[in-house]
């Protein structure tokens, strides 16, 4: 993904308001902020981000892309929108903590060991794959993440919830051998690929 | 049966507050005929229930005593209250105005000896005091109230506490037949002068107005600063009637926000800042004032003003649009919830009461307005095709008393420019 | 045979006939008051109670005592505009005042009674006021200044039909506003910059045979008063002319504050540091060679331009203007708007503490950010040009860092306003905020100045939040950035108020009525010079600058800039100055008609003279609340503390009153009074009274002044009380009994 | 009461065992006994959820809920498309109304969508199970067949995030929504109003990934509702449900509390409340056992009632 940085560097030369506007969902809407902080103090992660949304947007005006893009901040939001119902400008500020965080993965800038990163990515690789989740699967990769020993760990602190979870009848085992799919995965596979290529080409990661 | 003499030479200015008695008085001492009508039983408007101006610190009611003044020895202004204006049609130099007159049960005999409020035992609401208080049923609207003259509440007509206010007039002056009138006059001109409202508080749900008795807006501040309202003056909390001494300002409760009202109030900023003093005059060091805001507005020399608080020590500013309120269970306590954006400082402050600036909306809104005008987004008067029409104060924009005042008397030469007698050579 | 043009009227009404015997009380107004004519009624604001004195009236009576409620009430009943009117307060003044008890009973009596023979004297001494003779004559208005106000002022003026003489000292007319591409919109949506709509209104003068204009003209001299003012206007060819004036509204503006006195912000140091008005001057320029606005020191493209608001405003140091002007955030919106219409590419940065755009001006702020301008909340620190570029040096007060942008191609400076305002005429040799010595603008011929007197920071505006067209100098009213920094649509709306105020004078002066705020007052100061010493106090002291002195150094009334308070009055050593229905006699002899119980029967008198706007009010709603005060005091409304004369004080105690309380307005810098300096000159007055009571042999607490609000429904019961209390201590005046 | 039609979209969690199988269970339960059919569209897919984010980016999001709405359209014509998960309901209503807004978010959609022989026409309603009940059916006729009111249940209505933000039941506050009080009223329990963590962020996805940052909020959650004297916390969310359930033995054990609060679903009670059994409510689905809908649950219906 480094070309694509080097690419997305030389294309916006300092200047990085312009390239969130033109490269990150909703990113258009950064330069409507006031500075009012309404956002940093509804976020229920506020007092474990480095920098609040209002704060982010700041930076970005003020061209600190490195700082931005490569922030775990973004990673904190739980998407409960307390931010957006309460801002004064009707800033989307949620979809563009996500947007910042999904454009910062695309160029590889990303902090690499975001537990948040890691998970989303997982869970949007599990959900693809047959059209809907595995949730043990899910569960399990998410524990062996960060290599098989954390992750017998994790599973092993785990196994009271998984245990009680089996007995209400609310895991299943068997999904890792066949979980819930959709017929038509190969549907959903061809529309996905385009559905890359099309975002790929508006947003002009394209080479 | 009211009468009332009006011509096509008559300026009709709507709404009795500093903006229209300013238009009609600027008006009837140039020597024009002038018919001022108020929806209330007296005159006065908002203006009679602040405490205090900023940024002098003077007495609103210093300056409705001189209007007043002026309004008794003016032979050209007759006052109409408790009248409601329904329609008004026609175009510039020849209107007609259709009012609704509610009936007052009290006639000019009244003496305002104050026997039947004695006399009468049913209490309601005290709208002067924003509802904190109780009034008797049978009332002088407050101490300026002018016409000097009793009103009795519609609730108690027709019950004995009516008879009993009857009874106790020793002048004849309580009359309970009286009925609702309408009446059609004529008009060259008319000003609408009928300024602003609050904004409802309790749409701003994360600040919790309708949940927790310590949030309160800078209006109802006013009052409990005032020695007219409803604690004598004492600033004191809702909930349990303790002495409130640190106390929270929030800026732009309303203003400024797409959620609510997209301008900004203006006077809200110099607002708070006189507040923080009717802090420290009830408390002196003792009281604590803390201002939340986004940007201090306070415009021309006012910025003297703002100075003056910035150095007190008692005030504290902090430049965050706090994002909720909470309240402590046991002590009722509100919680402010925040970030402090100049250097990101998280906060989660306590203090005995918190006052919300509420922003300015127009209390009568362009739409509800019964003449054809054009408004703005917010409601607020730009101009009227019929061309004799004309907005004045805070119906026209969020503006503060001075530049009401001002607005006002504009107004007042654009209804003379209508209704002047051609006696004069011709532009 | 008594002189039945006397009529007095004791009503009983409200309680007055159960708390005191009326029949009494009316005796004392025939055998004390000496009036023929004394009725009694049980309610005499009644419609038979009112057609009771009218028909008197209609039979001859010329002076009418109405002993009932407050002076304050009951306006509409008891209106007898032909009559001279004395109003003894039996209501609100004796009987809410008092506790209803037996005890009480005697001296809420003698109050009364009090109060009754003060009316019989005071309209004993009363005349009703004839009006001011000498009445104006013109009601054409001038204005100073051709810019937006001016301009806004002579069309208002125009439209109600009033002739208009119009004075710019330029060559041309437009002012500021002409000198902008475009300005701040005043409709919505407040989206983008708009015309400046300034080339209709000089259309619209130039083209009105109504409207004299001289341009390149200046005044010579402006000497009269509301209605006969006299204009000397000196005009280009180097010759004057000479114009009679019935009011007047002076609309000279402002200029920028001096970007120079910035060096720290690069201001000169390189063209690509401009001031706003040089902005629009690029702008200006820019459109007449159909190019975009492009950077001063080599003709380059402008790529980046950086807005540096609060420019030598808002300033701590005392270097610069400590105010805000107001304008000048939705200014540089504006500018910035300038190049973010023509090429969305540019980079604009507006660098702000507070962004100060009240109202719609937020409309005005987000469509600017919409467009792309960016607002930093930061204070900057320095402006380093560097050949075609500059280096902003600022504190980012968001991320709490110094930051800096580099490479700006340009860089703006929000400098504010400083009012075009004349002299200073309280100290002739002050120079204005940008250094310079101001010449004068109206070149008044008034004995205490040549121009209006300002209010702070160099500005003429109103000092009063309910009245800004209060002025000074009556029918001479300021309009415009010249009374307070605004900007254009403020500026009109004011221009519009202020022809009104001077119409307003005009017109009044004809009729020899008063101007606010006393409003149709016909009374009017008048002088027995042949008593006069020339001392001057009352050209002096007189808040409005209404009287003059001619070679021989008399005072040279001019009634109709009068506001008729009496200061002059109290001013007066040798009391040669009255007016027909207030003077030291109407007051005098009040004072002299209390009865006053000799030193044993412990019963003091306190004379209390209280500012009819404030004080007056303000113990009239007391007792309305049940307050109750002491039955000692005698109180005597005044139309200002500055219209009090000593002798009224000294009279007071020879005649054996033990305490004198006067009540006025707060003064200081945040003054309340009404009549700008009455109860401070007061105040400075009794200061010498000490002297006086010295040689009396009497303790300086016998007279005591007070500042008081019209809200001191419980604090000024108290303070009589206290004060009834430190006579109590000091004793009953040894004066009693020699009177 | 006629029967109502809806094309549902249970989402991932409410699958046979399933995290939430039990908030399937006694959704069916409930709309059997309103008379309300509920056709699951098929071969429904993953709405991608908000936590997909990284991967998905924006455009492949909505053409995921798109394809849902597709399917609706095409099996289920004019049937509203009515979710019981709060995530399920909040990103199609986003994709509905992102797509709305923009003609070309909605080619591209459609342009993808082509790839799986589908085709979004954008006629497509989106609501939540909650706005069914509420609004097509009102607590009047929700109260109707109630044969065993909860007397005596104290109850925290806990709403949470995504069924509250950013678009919400219409009419209730986002601070301070009353619906599932007035449910809890409807159905005879005791809701306590004054349950002021009824909005707090679980953490949701996170709780995953930053489990001990999330378990602070739920902490917070639960112990507000105990302060308030609740026997149970009622939430419409599934993953509310699973975050505030199951991770209680963790804060137990990191915070040393004891908390053993259950938490049910919104139609669990109601179901209960009908007269279901235990296992037809989903009571049999909890790891803390609501013991007093248990109680309930197992009464005989006083005869008569039904």
């Amino acid at each position: 993904m480094g070309a694509m940085n080097e690419q997305a560097l030389a294309k916006y030369t300092n200047n990085f308001l312009r390239e969130v506007e033109e490269r990150v969902e909703e990113g258009e809407w950064v330069k409507m902020c006031m500075q009012c902080g309404v956002c940093a103090g509804s976020c229920p992660f506020g007092p474990d981000w480095e920098h609040s949304p209002q704060k982010i947007f700041m930076m970005i005006r003020a061209g600190k892309r490195d700082e931005v893009l490569s922030s775990d901040s973004m990673w904190m939001c739980t998407s409960c929108y307390n931010c957006v119902v309460r801002c004064p400008r009707e800033l989307p500020i949620t979809q563009i903590m996500h947007g910042l965080a999904t454009y910062a993965q695309r160029l590889g800038l990303a902090p690499k060991m975001n537990p948040t990163r890691k998970f989303s990515l997982l869970f949007w690789d599990n959900c693809t794959r047959t059209g809907r989740v595995n949730e043990l699967k899910l569960a399990l990769g998410l524990y062996f993440m960060d290599g098989l020993v954390a992750g017998i760990k994790k599973a092993w602190a785990m196994r009271n919830t998984g245990l009680g979870l089996l007995m209400a009848g609310r895991l299943n085992p068997f999904e890792i051998l066949k979980g819930h799919e959709c017929k038509d995965k190969a549907g959903i596979q061809r529309m996905l690929k385009k559905a890359y290529e099309i975002e790929e080409k508006r947003r002009g990661f394209a080479k | 049966m009211t009468e009332v003499v009006a011509t096509s030479q008559t300026i009709v200015v709507v709404g009795g507050g500093i903006s229209g008695m300013t238009a009609a008085l600027e008006a009837a001492e140039c020597g024009r005929q002038v018919l001022l009508i108020e929806k209330t039983p007296a005159l006065g408007g908002r203006t009679a229930l602040l405490y205090r101006y900023f940024p002098k610190l003077c007495h609103p009611t210093c300056g409705l005593e001189i209007n007043l003044r002026r309004l008794k020895s003016s032979r050209n202004l007759r006052v109409l209250t408790m009248a409601e204006v329904t329609k008004i049609t026609g175009a510039r130099g020849d209107y007609s105005v259709s009012l609704k007159l509610s009936p007052r049960y009290v006639n000019e005999n009244c003496t305002a000896c104050g026997a039947c409020s004695e006399a009468v035992e049913a209490a309601i609401d005290n709208p002067y005091n924003y509802g904190l208080s109780k009034m008797k049923a049978a009332y002088l609207p407050h101490a300026m109230a002018y016409p000097q003259r009793y009103v009795l509440d519609p609730s108690i007509v027709g019950t004995p506490e009516g008879e009993k206010a009857k009874a106790a007039c020793k002048y004849g002056a309580i009359d309970l037949g009286m009925k609702q009138e309408t009446l059609e006059i004529k008009a060259g001109a008319v000003i609408w002068a009928t300024g602003w409202q609050p904004y409802d508080a309790a749409k701003i749900q994360p600040y919790g107005y309708d949940r927790y008795p310590n949030v309160i807006t800078s209006l109802e501040f006013e009052r409990l600063a005032d020695p007219h309202g409803p604690t004598g003056g004492k600033i004191t909390r809702p909930s349990d009637g303790r002495e409130a001494k640190d106390i929270a300002f929030i800026q732009c409760a309303g203003s400024r926000d797409e959620n609510h009202l997209r301008h900004c109030s203006r006077i809200c900023c110099m607002a708070s800042l006189k507040q923080t003093q009717y802090v420290r005059e009830a408390y002196g060091e003792e009281g604590k004032s803390t201002v939340y805001y986004i940007d201090i507005r306070a415009i021309d020399r006012f910025e003297d003003f703002y100075r003056k608080v910035l150095a007190d020590k008692t005030v504290r500013f902090v430049k965050s649009k706090p994002a909720r309120i909470a309240e402590d269970r046991k002590t009722l306590d509100p919680v402010i919830h925040g970030v402090d954006t100049e250097g990101y400082h998280r906060y989660a402050s306590r203090h005995d009461l918190v006052v919300l600036a509420v922003g300015m909306e127009p209390a009568v809104k362009g739409a509800d307005i019964p003449h054809e005008i054009v408004a703005d987004s917010s409601g607020f008067i730009e101009s009227a095709a019929s061309g004799g029409f004309f907005g004045a104060g805070c119906a026209s924009n969020a503006l503060d008393v001075n530049r009401s005042v001002q607005s006002a008397t504009a107004s007042a030469l654009r209804a003379i420019q209508v209704v002047r007698k051609s006696d004069r050579v011709e532009a | 045979m008594a002189d039945l043009k006397y009529a007095a009227y004791v009503c009983s009404g409200c309680g007055i006939g159960e708390r005191i015997d009326a029949a009494q009380t009316a005796k004392i107004a025939e055998k004390e008051g000496k009036i023929a004519l004394v009725r009694q009624h049980p309610f005499l604001c009644s419609s038979d109670g009112v057609a009771l004195i009218r028909k008197d009236i209609g039979e001859g009576a010329t002076h009418v005592a109405i002993a009932a409620c407050s002076r304050r009430a009951k306006t509409e009943a008891f209106h007898f505009p032909s009559v001279a009117l004395a109003r003894a307060n039996l209501r609100e003044g004796v009987i809410w005042a008092r506790p209803d008890t037996d005890e009480a009973r005697e001296t809420t009596q003698e109050m009364a009674d009090d109060y009754v023979r003060m009316a019989c004297a005071e309209l004993k001494k009363m005349k009703l006021p004839a009006g001011n003779p000498e009445v104006g004559r013109s009601t054409r208005i001038l204005v100073v200044g051709g810019g937006i106000s001016g301009l806004t002022a002579a069309v208002e003026a125009r439209k109600t039909g009033y002739e208009v003489v119009l004075v710019e000292k330029q060559a041309q007319l437009g002012g500021w506003a002409a000198k902008l591409w475009k300005r701040v919109p005043d409709r919505e949506p407040h989206a983008a910059p708009v015309d400046t709509g300034v080339r209709e209104l000089i259309d619209a003068v130039t083209k009105d045979a109504g409207v004299k204009v001289y341009t390149n003209a200046t005044l010579a001299q402006t000497s009269g008063a509301p209605g006969r003012f006299n204009a000397t206007i000196a005009i280009e060819s180097g010759a004057s002319v000479n114009e009679e004036i019935g009011a007047i509204v002076q609309a000279t503006g402002f200029s920028l504050y001096d970007m120079n006195r910035l060096p720290e912000l690069g201001a000169g140091k390189s063209p690509n540091v401009v001031d706003q008005a040089g902005l629009e001057k690029l702008a200006r320029e820019a459109e007449a060679s159909g190019q975009p606005i492009c950077r001063p020191s080599d003709g380059g493209e402008v790529k980046s331009v950086v807005f540096v608001q609060c420019a030598g405003q808002r300033d701590e140091s005392g270097k610069h203007l400590p105010y805000c002007s107001g304008y000048c955030c939705n200014t540089s919106i504006k500018q910035a708007m300038y190049f973010k219409d023509a090429n969305p590419a540019v980079d604009t940065v507006v660098v702000y503490t507070d962004l100060r755009v009240p109202g719609n001006g937020e409309d005005f702020y987000r469509s600017a950010q919409h467009k792309g301008v960016v607002f930093t909340k930061g204070k900057v620190a320095s402006v380093e040009p560097d050949g075609n570029a500059c280096t902003v040096n600022f504190r980012d007060l968001i991320l709490d860092e110094d930051a800096r942008i580099e490479g700006a191609d340009l860089v703006v400076l929000a400098t504010g306003q400083v009012a075009n305002a004349g002299v200073d005429i309280e100290n002739a040799d002050a120079t204005d905020a940008n250094g310079a010595k101001p010449i004068s603008i109206l070149n008044l011929n008034y004995r205490q100045g040549k121009d209006l007197p300002k209010l702070s920071h160099g500005f003429a505006d109103s000092h009063f939040i309910c009245f800004p067209y209060e002025t000074r100098r009556t029918g001479i009213y300021a309009a415009g950035p010249v009374r307070r920094p605004m900007d254009i649509a403020q500026a009109m709306e004011d221009a519009t108020g202020a022809v009104l105020k001077a119409i307003q004078a005009a017109e009044n002066s004809q009729l020899g009525r008063s101007a606010h705020p006393r409003s149709g007052d016909l009374s009017f100061p008048m002088v027995r010079l042949d008593g006069c010493t020339q001392c001057k106090r009352c050209t002096v002291e007189c808040p409005f600058g209404a009287i003059d002195e001619d070679e021989k150094t008399y005072p040279v009334f001019n009634e109709s800039r009068c506001r008729r308070c009496g200061t002059c009055m109290g001013a007066c050593p040798v009391r040669v100055i009255s007016f027909e229905n207030y003077s030291v006699d109407t007051v005098g002899a009040q004072i002299k008609a209390v009865d006053i119980p000799d030193e044993f029967s412990e019963k003091p008198r306190i004379l209390v003279l209280a500012c009819e706007n404030d004080a007056y009010p303000a113990l009239d709603m007391a007792a309305m609340q049940g307050n109750h005060y002491s039955a000692f005091v005698r109180v005597i409304p005044v139309r200002c503390l500055g219209s009090v004369n000593t002798i009224w004080i000294t009279d007071a105690l020879n005649g054996g009153y033990d305490g004198v309380m006067m009540m006025g307005c707060k003064h200081g810098d945040d003054y309340q009074c009404h009549f700008v300096k009455g109860s401070a000159l007061a105040t400075e007055r009794m200061s010498k009274v000490d002297e006086t009571l010295k040689t009396m042999s009497l303790e300086t607490e016998r007279v005591a002044t007070y500042e008081v609000a019209i809200t001191d429904l419980k604090r000024l019961p108290q303070l009589i009380e206290d004060y009834a209390k430190v006579i109590d201590k000091i004793g009953m005046s040894p004066m009693k009994g020699f009177a | 009461m006629a029967k109502k039609e809806y094309a549902f979209y249970p989402g991932c969690s409410s699958q046979l065992k399933g995290s939430a199988s039990n908030y399937l269970t006694s959704v069916n339960s409930m709309c059997e006994t309103l008379d309300v059919k509920m056709t699951p569209i098929p071969d429904w897919n993953c709405c991608g959820a908000s936590i997909g984010y990284a991967g998905s980016g924006e455009l492949a999001r909505h053409v995921m809920n798109a394809r849902n709405f597709a399917l609706a359209d095409e099996h289920l014509h004019g049937q509203d498309v009515v979710a019981t998960c709060a995530a399920c309901w909040l990103g199609a209503k986003e994709t509905k109304e992102k797509l709305g807004a923009s003609a070309q978010l909605m080619a591209d959609t459609n342009e993808a969508l082509k790839e799986a022989g589908l085709q979004y026409k954008g006629n497509t309603q989106v609501r939540h199970m909650v706005e069914v009940l509420i609004e097509d059916i009102g607590y009047e006729q929700l109260g109707a067949p109630v044969v065993k009111p909860l007397e005596g249940v104290k109850i925290a209505g806990y709403v949470g995030c995504q069924t509250n933000r950013p678009f919400g039941i219409a009419g209730e506050s986002f601070e301070n929504p009353l619906y599932l009080d007035k449910l809890v009223e409807t159905v005879g329990g005791e809701a306590l109003t004054k349950y002021e963590q009824k909005v707090t962020c679980c953490g949701g996805a996170l709780a995953f990934s930053e489990p001990e940052k999330s378990q602070a909020q739920i902490k917070d959650i639960v112990e507000s509702a105990y302060d308030q004297g609740a026997d149970m916390i009622v939430t419409p969310c599934p993953l509310c449900q699973a975050n505030v359930e199951i991770y209680q033995s963790d804060i137990n054990k990191r915070y040393g509390t004891k908390f053993d609060m259950p938490v049910a679903y919104y139609s669990q009670l109601m179901a209960v409340a009908y007269g279901a059994t235990p296992k037809q409510a989903g009571l049999d689905g909890h790891i803390i056992k609501p013991t007093k809908l248990q109680e309930i649950a197992v009464k005989v219906v006083p005869t008569g009632k039904r």
